[in-house]
């Protein structure tokens, strides 16, 4: 269940380009969420909060790692908080990645840019039940790779960037087709995510989904995506982010 | 502690604060916060005759000290909503104002008798004023003939006190005050949201996929109680305030202006407990500028009043 | 550098910046701060027939992402201003708007011929909107006859190119437009504020002593954009935006929304060098968003323009 | 002539009951300031600026000192700005008391609350000029009182509370005929003014005043006050705050 939470910003650091890392502090949140939820933070001054996925959790010493980019003017402000200070935080918010694989699976794992860092507690995740992964991670240049090693140590990595700069140029749907897996794992910019849907349509696969927010709980019927269910849609802050691939239209 | 119980046509409110429709859809999300029961009201979001799906997204966007939305009404018909989500809000000990919307005069009588045909609902709220519903809610918010006509036709099908919401979009807020108090509503919900948009610089159109949405949060607050104020000095019904309210002053600021009591939207946002915080801190806020009740409050600050 | 210049019906704009009427006085204290020959032109505080002394005090609150201002017109009376105040503006190389108002159509049409009389203005700001002022001039800005009306005659009187400035207190901005741009209008300048109010908690009487004030600000950006987009579609002669603009990126909103030129106002009190911040920053913004001069940003956010 | 500077905060400490006393530093306000000028404060989040008077400089040092209530919500953000921090200024603003007095002049201070801050510059400056300084000093109560001290090195103080908790008990107008001078000057709420200017009304004397203010540069005329001159009205950010009290009509 989501709770209002403040919590302690332990360090904040640049890991690429305009992309801050920073590690929080917490108990409840670190207790109870899972891969693919999201905080819903509050910056000071914007009447909006804003949703940054969890990319890591240290359930022993309690912390939450998340990642993001600077955007707009929120992040921009998000990233001046330091150490010692504290934010305020609605979660964990949101339905979480499907975690039940059979143990012999092989996971393939599509990042895009800032659509990488839920993938990672979803990886380690899975990487402690000793599912086998593949991860495809895309980003813009060289600049902006970040977490490549720490993909590394939870499985078979493989890095692209649109113009070359690190590993293979191109697009993570390129290099799709060389793998075989069970199931597919997606985050990343909505075209990133037709393309990969359209070629693995026949592939069981989850994706995660974003959409400006208002309420980010459920209430104020912003964020809906349409849906083959009876209500014939879905929420993406409560009933998502995370989407079985087959179910939404994109 | 201070009296913050105060009595409205069909509202027993044991405090003056509500959620503001369709910033609580209808009570469940919240309800995991706190217990809904703690608040003067609910008003639940809008109602229309059928099922609808609403406008495209992006459906928000963020604005200095407020916000844009446009919904487009989403929600699952009048029927539904009284099959599931009214019985929720009722295990509560809470009164419900149903919020009533349509495209046609036809489509507001029919939502308005279907509420009034169960015992469930406290009041209505009838929202002449969404400036996201294309086919002619925006018409009845702007036009003071319109709006009485419905008003007039929605009483006449209905038992329940109607409580008519209005559109700030207007020359001369006023009039369309006195049209649907002599069309015989019970009292005025305002302000709605000012139309607005924003434009999104990357792909150089509207942000919002329906273009134009409606503007809340802190940013109308002076518009609400300018329209208060001068609505109270010309309409005798009692008034629901509400337009960025973020603070017991806030609510304090409305009273005076000659609310009789507020609702709350955006800011639930920001704050899934401001209703209740509010609520506590309330009392202080009176005793502070020396009022012993919310009712000795309501409309001091207008000058046939005060 | 991109290219800012723009030209519009008597202005040659350098770029497309402008201090908003009201809120540079007559530009005297704005020039110890920097040379008004780097602004687009300058817009001078109203005028009247004769001298008027203004609202009491407090003339101004504070509001969140705003202000209210019940200034009243306060100035010396159009010869006063023609003889002590155009002077000092005319040693810069800068346009010169003058923005005409008045209680009453004659006492419009005098302020515009004595303008009209001096060669030493380029273009006339026909203020019809002021909604601080009770005795007529809200009333023109609400009318569409009365608007029309008062352009047509102020027309008659001056060869000087005339922007009406629209106010944002109507149902319906775009009936407003077409009818000044029929009475013979040759530019548009809009928002003016929004009526609002503050009431002071301590005293429980409105703050302002006029009790209703303009509001401006950020607070009011997405009303001010959201009125030039409607109005851009459906008028032909140019548009002067303004209403809450703060960074180059909101001047680029309003180019997109379908202002030619853009007027800086409430921004002007926290950042005395806002305008040529602005003239410094918008190259880079235009060039970011793919635009190579500002003429070719103008309205490209409307679909009929775009 | 007015400038827009960044000042750094030495330092900033509650001296009295919501009462906070900021050391700023900055060159050019601490060179080219007179007694009475102002401040005019940036705080963050708030779209007017805030005018709060200079109450002492140390031009060798080149800090400028302010004192501020805490009042709503701008002073009291203001309040949380620690040393390390800068704050963005307009200054000096308008015009200060008048400094031309005869060597063997008796002056006296009248300061009612947070309108003792601008007499303590006007005070020290006399001083230093062998001035013969008598000071009377009004506050709520006890826990109101700021400044004593310093006041009692340049000249004779006497301390009135609304409540008698230090000092006489009443107002400064109770104490008023005690004393015999040249000329006064006064900063205050506005009845502690009125009373006072109708109290002295034959003997000379300046006064500060306060209004709400839009640009604090003259140009928008959000402060006007009414006077005898021949414009019939002058404007508290420029041709003030302090005024002939002769001249005004509050
Ligand atoms: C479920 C979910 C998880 C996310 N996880 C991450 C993450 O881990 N790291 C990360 O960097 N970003 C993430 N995002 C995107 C992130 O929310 C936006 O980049 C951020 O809100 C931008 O805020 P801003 O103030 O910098 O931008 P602005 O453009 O100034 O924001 C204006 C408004 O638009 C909203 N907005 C802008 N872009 C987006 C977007 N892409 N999605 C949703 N709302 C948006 C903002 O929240 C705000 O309300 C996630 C989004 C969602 C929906
Ligand atoms: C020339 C001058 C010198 C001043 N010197 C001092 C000083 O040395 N120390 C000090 O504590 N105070 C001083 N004041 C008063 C000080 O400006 C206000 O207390 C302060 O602006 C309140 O801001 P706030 O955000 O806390 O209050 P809020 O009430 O939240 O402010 C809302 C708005 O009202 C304005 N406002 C509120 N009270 C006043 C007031 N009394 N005068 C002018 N504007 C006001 C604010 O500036 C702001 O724009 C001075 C005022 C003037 C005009
Ligand atoms: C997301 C959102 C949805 C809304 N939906 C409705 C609605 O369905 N019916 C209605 O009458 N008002 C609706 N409103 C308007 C609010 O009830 C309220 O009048 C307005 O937001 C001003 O209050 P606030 O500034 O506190 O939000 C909505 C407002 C928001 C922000
Ligand atoms: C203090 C003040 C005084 C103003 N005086 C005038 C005026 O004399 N004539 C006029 O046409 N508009 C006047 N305005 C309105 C502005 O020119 C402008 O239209 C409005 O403030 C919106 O722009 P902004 O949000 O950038 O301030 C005034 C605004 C302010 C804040
Ligand atoms: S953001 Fe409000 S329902 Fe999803
Ligand atoms: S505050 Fe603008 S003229 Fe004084």
């Amino acid at each position: 269940m989501m709770r209002k939470e403040k919590l302690h910003i332990l360090s904040s650091k640049q890991v690429a380009l305009d992309t801050v890392e920073m590690v929080l502090e917490n108990t409840y949140i670190s207790k109870t969420a899972v891969p693919g939820q999201f905080l819903h933070v509050s910056v000071e001054g914007h009447s909006l909060r804003r949703p940054i996925s969890i990319a890591d959790i240290d359930m022993e010493n309690e912390t939450i790692t998340i990642l993001f980019k600077i955007i707009g003017s929120g992040t921009k402000q998000l990233a001046t908080y330091q150490r010692g200070m504290k934010i305020d935080v609605l979660g964990p918010s949101g339905n979480g990645f499907n975690l039940e694989i059979r143990a012999d699976s092989t996971i393939l794992l599509i990042g895009g840019g800032i659509g990488v860092p839920p993938l990672y507690y979803l990886g380690k995740t899975l990487a402690k039940n000793h599912i086998k992964l593949i991860s495809i991670l895309g980003y813009q240049t060289a600049q902006h790779v970040f977490y490549e090693q720490r993909f590394q140590e939870i499985g078979e990595t493989h890095i692209v960037t649109n113009d070359g700069t690190h590993g293979k140029k191109g697009l993570v749907t390129d290099v799709l087709d060389t793998f075989d897996f069970d199931r597919y794992y997606a985050c990343g910019p909505v075209p990133m995510l037709q393309a990969i849907t359209a070629k693995l349509e026949h592939q069981p696969g989850f994706i995660s989904l974003e959409e400006r927010m208002g309420c980010g709980v459920g209430a104020c019927f912003a964020c809906v995506i349409p849906t083959d269910t009876p209500d014939g849609y879905k929420k993406i802050c409560k009933d998502g982010p995370v989407f079985n691939a087959q179910e939404v239209s994109l | 502690m201070k009296n913050l119980a105060m009595d409205l046509p069909g509202l027993n409110l044991k405090n003056p604060i509500m959620p503001a429709s369709g910033c609580f859809g209808f009570g469940r999300e919240y309800s995991e916060f706190y217990d809904l029961g703690e608040l003067g009201a609910v008003i639940m979001k809008a109602a229309t005759g059928s099922e609808r799906f609403g406008n495209n997204t992006p459906r928000v966007a963020e604005t200095s000290s407020g916000m844009l939305n446009a919904i487009g009404l989403q929600n699952p018909g009048v029927e539904k909503i009284i099959e599931t989500e009214v019985p929720f809000l009722e295990s509560f000990n809470v009164p419900i104002i149903a919020n009533v919307a349509g495209s046609t005069v036809e489509e507001y009588i029919a939502v308005a008798e279907t509420f009034n045909q169960t015992d469930k609902v406290n009041a209505l709220e009838l929202n002449i004023s969404c400036p996201n519903v294309k086919e002619g809610g925006i018409q009845f918010g702007t036009d003071p003939d319109m709006a009485a006509n419905v008003t007039r036709l929605v009483k006449q099908v209905s038992n329940l006190p109607v409580y008519v919401k209005l559109s700030p979009n207007v020359s001369d807020i006023v009039a369309m005050a006195k049209a649907v108090e002599v069309a015989g509503a019970d009292g005025l919900s305002m302000i709605n949201t000012l139309s607005g948009m924003q434009i999104h610089l990357p792909s150089k159109r509207p942000l919002l996929a329906n273009k134009t949405g409606g503007l809340s949060g802190a940013a109308i607050k002076p518009v609400a109680i300018r329209m208060i104020y001068e609505v109270k000095q010309q309409v005798s019904i009692p008034i629901i305030g509400m337009g960025g309210i973020t603070s017991a002053e806030d609510v304090l600021e409305f009273l005076l202006a000659g609310a009789s009591a507020v609702a709350v939207g955006t800011a639930n946002f920001h704050n899934p407990f401001i209703c209740p915080e509010l609520i506590e801190a309330l009392p202080e806020v009176l005793y502070k500028y020396g009022f012993s009740s919310v009712e000795a409050a309501i409309g001091k600050g207008v000058p046939s009043y005060g």
